[in-house]
Order: structure tokens, then C-alpha cells, then sequence
């Protein structure tokens, strides 16, 4: 158990800093959250530094384009990156963490030559179409179709939970090709397509959330022709396609989001120690006990990335093990909020208050906290399924 | 002894139901989220149904009912959500005049808060250094007041803590409805096990609410009223947010009425009578 | 809503304080836990003198030789009887308030006259042979057979969580009497019988729990002879006649209970402001909390004892919601205590520390909060069965 | 960084356990319940075993390793139930003769308790006033002392949130076979999703402590040690209390060793430095 870092480490960390100093000071000004393009060129403006200085695709294959870090390497890259106030993926979301990543797995040589490059210079983005409104939890229930005709498949359905649809380039799809029936269970016969989304027969409609912003979109599909040679691996092997790059991340998914709730926890031990809320017994140890509970939520995070770089780790699953936590341990840290502000707490401009919203997310979003025991009992624990 | 409410209780509560979906329908109430005004109208129609007038003797025009039959119209206003400042107006029924018919809208600073400043048409308290705030609830307008938190009015806490139970109580039957109506892995998820204890806590927590705000509106005890605005509070906020939980991802939309729910609960929980404060005061009693 | 009593509820009450207060001094002192037959014999002493003074079978009907009181007056009974300090029904449970008011339903003339009396006098105590060990959650599946030989059931099997069965004269047994198969669903082929504890074949082995003490045991039946005649209802319908009985406590179960946990609090609270605890804001708040929440127990109880006066109430089922909640407050209640006691928690002569162990089978005993949770979703909310 | 255990520390792990299993099986654990005397002869196999030597340097006699091999040590003990004044005779190791080699048994004063002390050889710190107590569990014998409570030792605190985690990790296991093997309405109870989900909350309390006690003994962090011992006296205690749930009425019985992990535990939150203690180091440390 090492949890010093190698001098190659540190040395790719300070190298790193030195970069983020000289680097962050050249972006523009962060656009409003409701400014959809302005936010693709600010994310794809960062993404163009990366890529400049050598750090795009930073956990990429090298086959792929990418720089074949370690996941150590990537963890210290996540964690500088937040800790010097970089923005993170943005637009790229998708592009890098998963249709990218996709494509570099289960994509021909023409397909990676095509798709990737542009992803890493953010000259393109994606965005991803899996989820439906009657397929949620249960995604492979999903029922948009493709019909082949000649070259092309026609697509049919709609798709919900979207982010970036109105900028992106591209969408990763999930398409049914073989109807459910007796013979073919639903996990097969879905099918990955890479849909342009300047195809006729796209709608996009913003979904607003119950933040009140439209950080999504609903997207509906009317005979959109989307070419075969578009299609990602074999047809009706789309599920074995998508689920290959869950498990890409290697632990590291939520590396930025760990490092600024520990500066948001001592934020609020501020805020306290400065509106007299500190001197609350109950309060100050709520916030002594989050203290303990994210310095273990990084600790966490530092074990699944050193098992993610052995041989035979499951990441997918400690991944769940690490979000069931996690999200519950963010809802905390909100509530506390609350708790430290008062009456202020139901002020929309003050900080925290959106936070505390988008929060609520959390168990939810990305395969609900049920879902997420369900794997660890049956996965992690050997407990039968069944009820 | 007979903890059970009263044919004409029942009728009072069903008669104020019958009201609100009839004045105050999903529409009206998307309507109110996109735009905070007051509905002058309903305000006035709640009047002539003698909701702010319910508990001055007849002799002064009232209804000459008490705590307990205010306690069960509240309940019905949490529950549809109805917006404005109901509890100041209630209270205001003897000495405003026009509160009682719903003429006069009446809003009361309440320690760090008031609500609806704008919109009322008189305001008890000194609300000189009220500062505006952007709302967390879109059915809510607040101002932040920087004064000292003045002592909780046990009847505003104890209509407060109704309206929460309203709000428990109806986010209990929206997961249920929602859990009975939404399939997934070719079946109602309402019939997986994780789902159906959340509902089945969510009742729970909903009717030992319900018994601490009625009792305490029968005894109007000031500490059984403590007692039930915190066990209400628990309830609409906890039930708000599993019912969140049971929707998945469309309980996450705007769309969906139970954000409402959630923020008016949060708002509540800080109104008249904080969590933190009940909790003293009955540690106090102890 | 009224919660004031009536004049004559109030004239109930005024009398039974009377005879309690010149009762309880004419009480022996109360044996220690583990004298079964002192405790045999307090309990039904006590029993005695509530049957000589007429409070003996008070919620049962008139026709058992009760005195048919409201659900008020028992609640009245149960609430002054705490207060005052006096024993509860201890040896009597199973006479007075399962395997009587059973008998008192579903028996013959003959039965209720056989075995009620001496259970209202004090004469006779049961025990109740439900539980197996692999029937627990799931009673329905018990394997205790009973096979017809002339005149007698021919019983064999094993009985376990039954209290009092070293001094108890009858047992309250479920057997099956038809075995489970396609055509017999498991709920059907149950049987209830009365069984003399003094029949041959009948091995009663103590049962000690995780409290040290050895409150329950287990009942081994080996070809025990029952005569026919001991059969109360027809023979397979032992399952509805046991159901029968469940709503007979018409939300009075606790009622004792909860008293005893709101002075306990009292007393809790009054060591914390002697061991200076006090002065924690956060512990002196859980305080006041569990104030909130026993008052709204008690308040519930009254709500479902009213319910319960009413027709058409369910009171079974008022009572799931009621335990849940009671059950883990009890808990919490007791856990309170060991943040206020410190270091002395941990001294089994302490108060509160056997309470606290004892609170751990709340959630267990008598239908687990997850078998609760069930009965409250299916059969108040009507959500489906299934998984 | 390289957060996992190398192959040394597996095989020092793993080789704990099978002298545990060899030296102190369930057999001798239930002897241990029923008369809760220290057996000397198993003391000093795991002094020759290096268990209390093992962070002496080689030249003193000793194993030469740190505080994250006598966590894991600490980890197996933990699962294991191994009775007796572990934590401190292992400190005592370099400074009181015998003890490394496990002839001498130490206890020490832990604020308001001391355990063995009528067993112990040895006893540090001031034990003048201690009162006898009935201990709540039946494997460590307490005695009560009247004093202000020490400063923590961080080390202390680290080895014993390490046997919390040793606990969760066994009661996790525990519920997990149970609810494989105990069937109820036809099919294993785990199945259900409520015991699923509470197994799988069981496992989360356990990896978390886990990441949080190793962490905390790689780096030796006052703080962090403090966040270790809290996490891992909340997962003992509340995975013995699931396990006690998962197994029903059989975990309520003496028999069950579920009640002697829950007891051990409540027993070890109080020791060394309490959750509150903890937390408040916690907070001041922001």
C-alpha cells in the first residue's frame, strides 16, 4: 500500500501545473450556463489547449490517439486540473468518455480515422442517445427503430436525458434492430450507430430541469437516415458494444468532483467559523464527520484506480460501490449546507443552492442507487437474483 | 375520547378539496409557477368560503370553528399547494380588515423571512430591511429580513406543519400512482421490493405526521405543536424527496410537480418554527 | 377529534387509580427474571386480584366472561396501570390476549368454558407453539405434523421463540395436519390445537438470547398425543382461525410501552442535565426530538384505538404502521440513552443497558420491519405483490 | 501510488488468519464467551508469531514493519473476535519487557475504561480508582475509571478502528451466507431485495472503512486516523446490526455469533477516541 507518488508521477503533476499556470489565464470568460454555444467553443477551445500541449486524450491507447497514461496519471491529471480551477469535459463529455473510447475499442481503422482525431482536437463533439422515456433503469428495453434500407438505416423513436444535443456533431445511438420476441431477448438486437445530427428528421427539445435549467434535451427521430457504414461493431451486438467502455473510466470518473466537494466542505467550515453556526455542536461535528467521509471517499477512489491498473480488477463494480456513497455523501454535504446558511439556504443566488438541487440527481442519474445495490449484491456478493 | 375526525370535519375538508380542484387545477397551479402573482379571485373565493374567517366566532361574521378544522383546510392547501401568504392571513381574520373575506392579503415577518412582501397588501412586522432573494420555491417570493428570530406563533407553526402534512401525504400518492403506472423489467415497479418499502415508509412517516398535527391542533399545546411542525417537516421533506427517488429521472424534470413539493417543503421547514428550534423547545420540556 | 374523555371514561379511570393504588402495596416483591416459577406465580397472583376486583378479561366480550369494555377503557386500563407502576400481563400474554380471545371466538361452547375461566382467574397460563426455526417470517411453511390416530393428533415436531413453556399448562399449537403439495397451498392444512404441556413427549429446552437471559425456548414434540377434542375450529383451518385473533388488541398492543418510553425519556433527559451531556446542542436535541416523536406515538395509538371503536377499521394493519415506527424508535430511544451514559453504557447493571439490548428484536419479533413493510405497501397502498 | 496491498502483506494477512483459524476457532471463541479468561498459551503464539513485535526495528528483536502491516494484523484479530488487551500490549512492545514476546500481558488506561486489568500483568496509566463493571461483552472485561479522558494516541486509535473494519468485513460475510442459505417463501431470503440492499449497504460501509483505516495507517495522518476510526466504528457497529436484522430471529440468540460482533463494537467505539471525539477532531481540522 503506496500511496506516495513515483518520480515519474511527480514529475508528470509538476510539468502539469506549470502548464494549467501558464494555460488557464489564456481562456475567455466562462459563458452562462444557457448559452449553448458559447459553451461548445469555450469546452472545445479548452479541449484544442489539451490537445496542443500534449494532454488530450490523456487515457486514450496510444493506437487511439491518446497519450496511454496510467490511471494514476490520469488521476493526477483530474486532480490538478480541479485543484488549479480548469474546466472540466464540458461538451466533450461524451466524445472522450465514451463514444471515443467506444470507437476506439469496437470501431474499424476507417472509423477511428474518421471520428477520433476530431474528438481530440475538439473539433467535434457528441452527444448520446440511449436512454428513452419507457427505458430508463431498464435501458435495454429501449424501443427506437432502425430499419435497414439499401445503405442506410432508418431511424424512428426518440430519446431523452440528452446533454449537448443542440451543439453536437454527432450522437452515440442506441437503435433496436430485431424486435423483442420469445427468440431474441431484449439485450440483443440493439444496435450502435453514430448518427450526424444535422439529419433530417432531428428535433431536439430542451428539457427543463427541476433547477430550472435545460442542462438536457429530448430528442425525437423521424425516419432519420443514418448510412451502415456508420454502424460501430456488429448488428444487434450494440449492448456488448456500449457496455466494453463502461468499465473505461478505470475509477476515475468522479476524480474531480471528489477533490471540489472537499473545497466546498471547507468553504462551509468558513462560512460557520464566520456566521456563528460553528459554535453548534451538532452542526461542527456534522461537518468534522464529512470531513472523514470524503477523505475516505479519496481514498476510495485512490484504490479502485490502483486496482483498475491491475489485471482482473472490476472497475464497473467498485464503481458502484464508490457511487452509492458518493451520492448520498453529496446530498449530505448540501444539506449541511443548508444547515450552515439557514434561511439564506432558500436563496437561488446564493452558492450552494443549485448545488444542493442538482444533488438530488445523483442517486439517480447513471443508473439509480436500487440499481446500483442490486448490482453490488448480486455482482460483488453472489446473492441470487430473483426479487 | 374519539381521535377520529367528525362527519362534519370530513366535510369541511372534503367541501375544501372539492374547492381547490375545482379553483385551483394543475393548471393553475403550472400557471402560478410560471408566474408568482396572486390570484386575487381564488384569494377572494377562499374568503367566501370562510377559510381566513373559519375560526372568528359567528357573531363577528366568522365560522366560529377552531384549531383543528383550520388544521384540516391547511392540510388540503398543502397539499394542492396553494400559493401565498395563507397562514398571516388566517391569523390576521380579527384584526385586518378585509383579511377575513380575502380582500386583504396580509403577510407577517417571521424572523428571518417574510414571504409574498410584494404582493401583499399589508405587512405585520418591521420589514424595513427587507432585502429581496431570489426564491428556491417558484410558488414562494421571499425577503430576508436581518432581524432577530421573534418568538414562534404556535398557531402559524401549527398551520404550517398542516400544510406540510398535505404535502407529505400527496407526494405519498404521487410514488404510489407512479409506482403502480410505470413498468420496467416487464413489470410495475411498485411490485420490486425497494421501491415498495420506500412507499411503505413514506406512509408511515406521513401518518405519525398526521397524528401529532391533529393532536396538536385538538390540545393546542405549544409544545405538541413543536412537536408536530418537526415530525411535519420530516414528513413533507423526506416524502418529497423519495418521491423524487420513485419517479427516477422524469421526478427530476420541471414537469413534475414533485420539485414543488420539495421546495415549498424547504421552505416551510424554515418558516415560524425551524427544525432546530422545535427540537428545543421540546428538550425544554422534557 | 376529541381527545378529552368522557365522564364515565373518567369515572373508569378514577376508579381503577383507587384499586391500583391500594393494590400494588399488597403485590409480593417481584421475582428475578430467571425464577420461572416465582414469576408463574406473580404473574397470575396478579391476575387474581384484577380478577376479584372485575378488571380481569376487560376487552374481552361479556359472553367469555370479560367485561366487553371499549377500546378507550382498555387503553384507559393499560396507560394508569404503567403509570402506576403495576406488572403487565407477563405469564397471563398468551391467555389473555391470543389464545383466549382465539378460543373465545372460534371455540365451542364447551371450550370457552373449559379454558377461559382459568385463564381469566389466573389458574392457568399458556404458551404459544407458532414459530419453527424454518418457519419464521414465513410461519405458513410450518412442518409440525399432526396425524389423526382415533381419538388423538399424533404431534411431532419442534417449536421454537415460545415464552414461558417451562411453567405454562396449555399451548396454543399450529401443526400441519395436510401436507404442502399442488392441490394444498401452504396455508391451508394448518391446524390450531390446545395442548396439555404436561403430555408425554414434550422436551422444553430454554432458549437464551443475545441478552444473556433465557426468555424463550424451544419445544421439541415427540409423538405428543393431543385428543381430538382439543381442536378448536375444523381441522386444516387453523390458519384463519389464528388470523382471527390478530386485530383483537384493537391498537392497544404498545400501550404500556409507550409509556414506559416517555419516562424513560423523562428520566434520560434528567441524567443528561446531572452528567452535564446536556450542554451538547446536538444530543440535547435528539432529546427533544424523541420528545416529538413518542408524543406522536402516543397520539397514533389513540388514533388507531378510535379507528379500531369504528367498523370497518383495519386495525392489523393500522398496527404495521405503528410498529415500523415504534420499533425503530424504540431503538433510537435506547441508543439516545448510551450517547448520554457515555462509558457506562457498557455496564450490563446499568439502566438502560439490557433495555437497549432488548430493543435490538423490535424490528425482528413478531414480523420483521421488511414483512411490515410489505403488509403496509399491498395492503394499504395496493401496490402488487411480486418481488 | 500503488493503493493495494503488495503480495507480502496479502501473505501476512492471510498467514494471521490461518493461525486465527488454527489457534482460536470457533470452539475456543465460544469457551472464551463462557469463561472470559485469557489463554496465555495462544498470547504467546501470537508473540512468536510477531504480532506484538512486528513495528520493532529487526535489531531489537522485532519484525521491523509498520503501522499499515499491523493494521491488516489488527483487521484479522478483529474478524476473529480475539479476545484480550491487544492494542496495548502491541504499543507496549518496544518499552515493557515480555510483551513482544507475548509473556506479558498490558493493559492500559483509556480515559474513562480499562479493560483486563484484573488479567493484564501490567497496567499504564493510573488505574487507583477503577471500579469493576459487568461488562456488556462477554470478551473484554471493563473496568470504569473516574478520570478525565486522555489525549488519543493515534496509534491505538488506528489499530482498533482496524479490528472494526476486521468486524464489518466478518458480519458483511456473515449476512451474505445467511441470506444465501436461509430460505423463507420458497426461495433464499436473499433474493429479496430487502436483504439484497441491506447486504449491499453493508458491503459499501465496509470498502469505504476499508479505504479510510489502510489509508490512515500508510500515512500515519492524526486527522486522518481520527476519519478512520470514525468510519470504521460506524460500519462495525451498523453491518453487526444489519447482520443481526438479515439473520432474524436465529441473530438473537447467544448462539449467533452476531451479538458478540455488535457488543465488541459498542465496546470499541468507546475506546481510545469516540466517535464524537473524533468528529470534533474532524471538524477543527477543516
Amino acid at each position: 500500500m503506496d500511496l506516495t507518488y513515483t518520480e515519474e508521477e511527480e514529475a508528470f503533476r509538476a510539468g502539469l501545473r506549470d502548464w494549467l499556470a501558464l494555460a488557464l489565464p489564456e481562456l475567455p470568460p466562462r459563458p452562462v450556463p444557457s448559452d449553448w454555444p458559447g459553451r461548445r467553443a469555450y469546452d472545445t477551445t479548452w479541449q484544442r489547449m489539451l490537445y496542443d500541449a500534449g494532454y488530450a486524450g490523456l487515457h486514450w491507447p496510444e493506437a487511439a490517439g491518446g497519450r496511454g497514461a496510467t490511471p494514476t496519471q490520469h488521476l493526477i491529471f483530474l486532480e490538478e486540473a480541479e485543484k488549479a480551477g480548469a474546466p472540466y469535459v464540458g461538451a466533450n463529455f461524451v466524445g472522450l468518455l465514451h463514444a471515443g473510447p467506444t470507437i476506439a475499442a469496437e470501431g474499424t481503422p476507417e472509423q477511428r480515422a474518421r471520428w477520433l482525431p476530431p474528438v481530440l482536437r475538439g473539433d467535434e463533439i457528441w452527444c448520446q442517445g440511449f436512454s428513452e422515456p419507457d427505458a430508463g433503469s431498464d435501458l435495454a428495453a429501449l424501443r427506437t427503430r432502425a430499419v435497414r434500407d439499401g445503405d442506410d438505416y432508418v431511424v424512428t423513436g426518440s430519446k431523452i436525458w440528452t446533454s449537448h444535443a443542440e451543439v453536437a456533431d454527432w450522437c452515440e445511438l442506441l437503435v433496436r434492430t430485431e424486435p423483442i420476441s420469445e427468440s431474441v431477448p431484449k439485450h440483443r438486437g440493439i444496435t450502435w450507430l453514430a448518427m450526424p445530427m444535422d439529419a433530417p428528421g432531428i428535433t431536439v427539445r430542451p428539457l427543463r430541469t427541476l433547477a430550472g435549467s435545460a442542462e438536457f434535451a429530448e430528442v425525437f427521430l423521424d425516419e432519420v437516415r443514418v448510412p451502415v457504414t456508420y454502424r460501430v461493431g456488429a448488428e444487434n451486438d450494440g449492448w456488448r458494444v456500449t457496455m466494453v467502455t463502461l468499465s473505461f473510466e478505470r475509477g476515475t470518473a468522479f476524480v474531480g468532483e471528489v477533490v471540489a466537494c472537499r473545497r466546498t466542505l471547507a468553504e462551509l467550515a468558513a462560512a460557520a467559523r464566520a456566521n456563528g453556526r460553528w459554535d453548534d455542536d451538532g452542526l461542527r461535528r456534522q461537518l468534522g464527520r464529512l470531513n472523514a467521509e470524503f477523505t475516505a471517499l479519496w481514498r476510495l477512489t485512490q484504490w479502485n484506480v490502483s486496482e483498475s491498473g491491475r489485471e482482473g480488477g472490476v472497475p464497473g463494480v467498485g464503481g458502484s460501490v464508490f457511487k452509492l456513497r458518493y451520492s448520498h455523501a453529496r446530498q449530505e454535504l448540501y444539506d449541511t449546507a443548508a444547515r450552515v446558511l439557514g434561511p439564506d439556504a432558500l436563496d437561488l443566488d446564493r452558492d450552494w443552492t443549485l448545488d444542493r438541487l442538482s444533488s438530488l440527481s445523483y442517486t439517480i442519474a447513471a443508473g439509480t442507487s436500487q440499481i446500483q445495490r442490486n448490482i453490488v449484491a448480486e455482482r460483488i456478493l453472489g446473492l441470487p437474483k430473483g426479487r | 375520547m374519539d381521535f377520529q375526525l367528525t362527519d362534519e370535519q370530513r366535510a369541511l375538508k372534503s367541501g375544501m378539496r372539492e374547492l381547490l380542484e375545482a379553483r385551483f387545477d394543475r393548471d393553475a397551479l403550472r400557471a402560478a409557477v410560471e408566474r408568482p402573482a396572486l390570484d386575487r379571485a381564488l384569494w377572494r373565493a377562499l374568503g367566501e368560503a370562510g377559510f381566513f374567517a373559519l375560526r372568528l366566532p359567528e357573531r363577528e361574521g366568522g365560522v366560529g370553528l377552531g384549531l383543528p378544522e383550520a388544521a384540516l383546510l391547511f392540510e388540503e392547501a398543502g397539499r394542492a399547494l396553494l400559493p401565498g401568504p395563507l397562514v398571516a392571513t388566517h391569523l390576521a381574520a380579527r384584526d385586518v380588515p378585509g383579511a377575513a373575506s380575502g380582500e386583504t392579503v396580509v403577510t407577517r415577518v417571521d424572523g428571518g423571512l417574510v414571504a409574498w412582501l410584494d404582493e401583499a397588501d399589508l405587512v405585520q412586522g418591521d420589514a424595513r430591511d427587507a432585502t429581496s432573494m431570489r426564491s428556491l420555491d417558484p410558488l414562494t417570493p421571499l425577503h430576508r429580513i436581518h432581524a432577530p428570530h421573534a418568538d414562534a406563533l404556535p398557531e402559524a407553526v401549527l398551520l404550517t406543519a398542516a400544510e406540510q402534512l398535505g404535502s407529505a401525504a400527496c407526494t405519498t400518492e404521487l410514488a404510489v400512482q407512479h409506482a403502480r403506472q410505470r413498468a420496467q423489467f416487464g413489470r410495475p415497479v411498485g411490485s420490486f421490493q425497494a421501491v415498495k418499502h420506500l412507499c411503505a415508509d413514506m406512509l408511515v412517516r406521513t401518518e405519525v405526521a398526521r397524528a401529532a398535527v391533529y393532536a396538536a391542533a385538538v390540545t393546542g399545546d405549544r409544545d405538541e405543536i413543536a412537536g408536530a411542525k418537526l415530525l411535519a417537516d420530516e414528513a413533507a421533506v423526506r416524502c418529497a424527496r423519495d418521491c423524487l427517488q420513485v419517479h427516477g429521472g422524469m421526478g427530476f424534470t420541471w414537469e413534475a410537480d414533485v420539485h414543488l413539493h420539495l421546495k415549498r417543503a424547504w421552505v416551510r421547514a424554515e418558516q415560524w418554527q425551524s427544525a432546530e428550534q422545535a427540537a428545543e423547545a421540546l428538550a425544554a420540556a422534557l
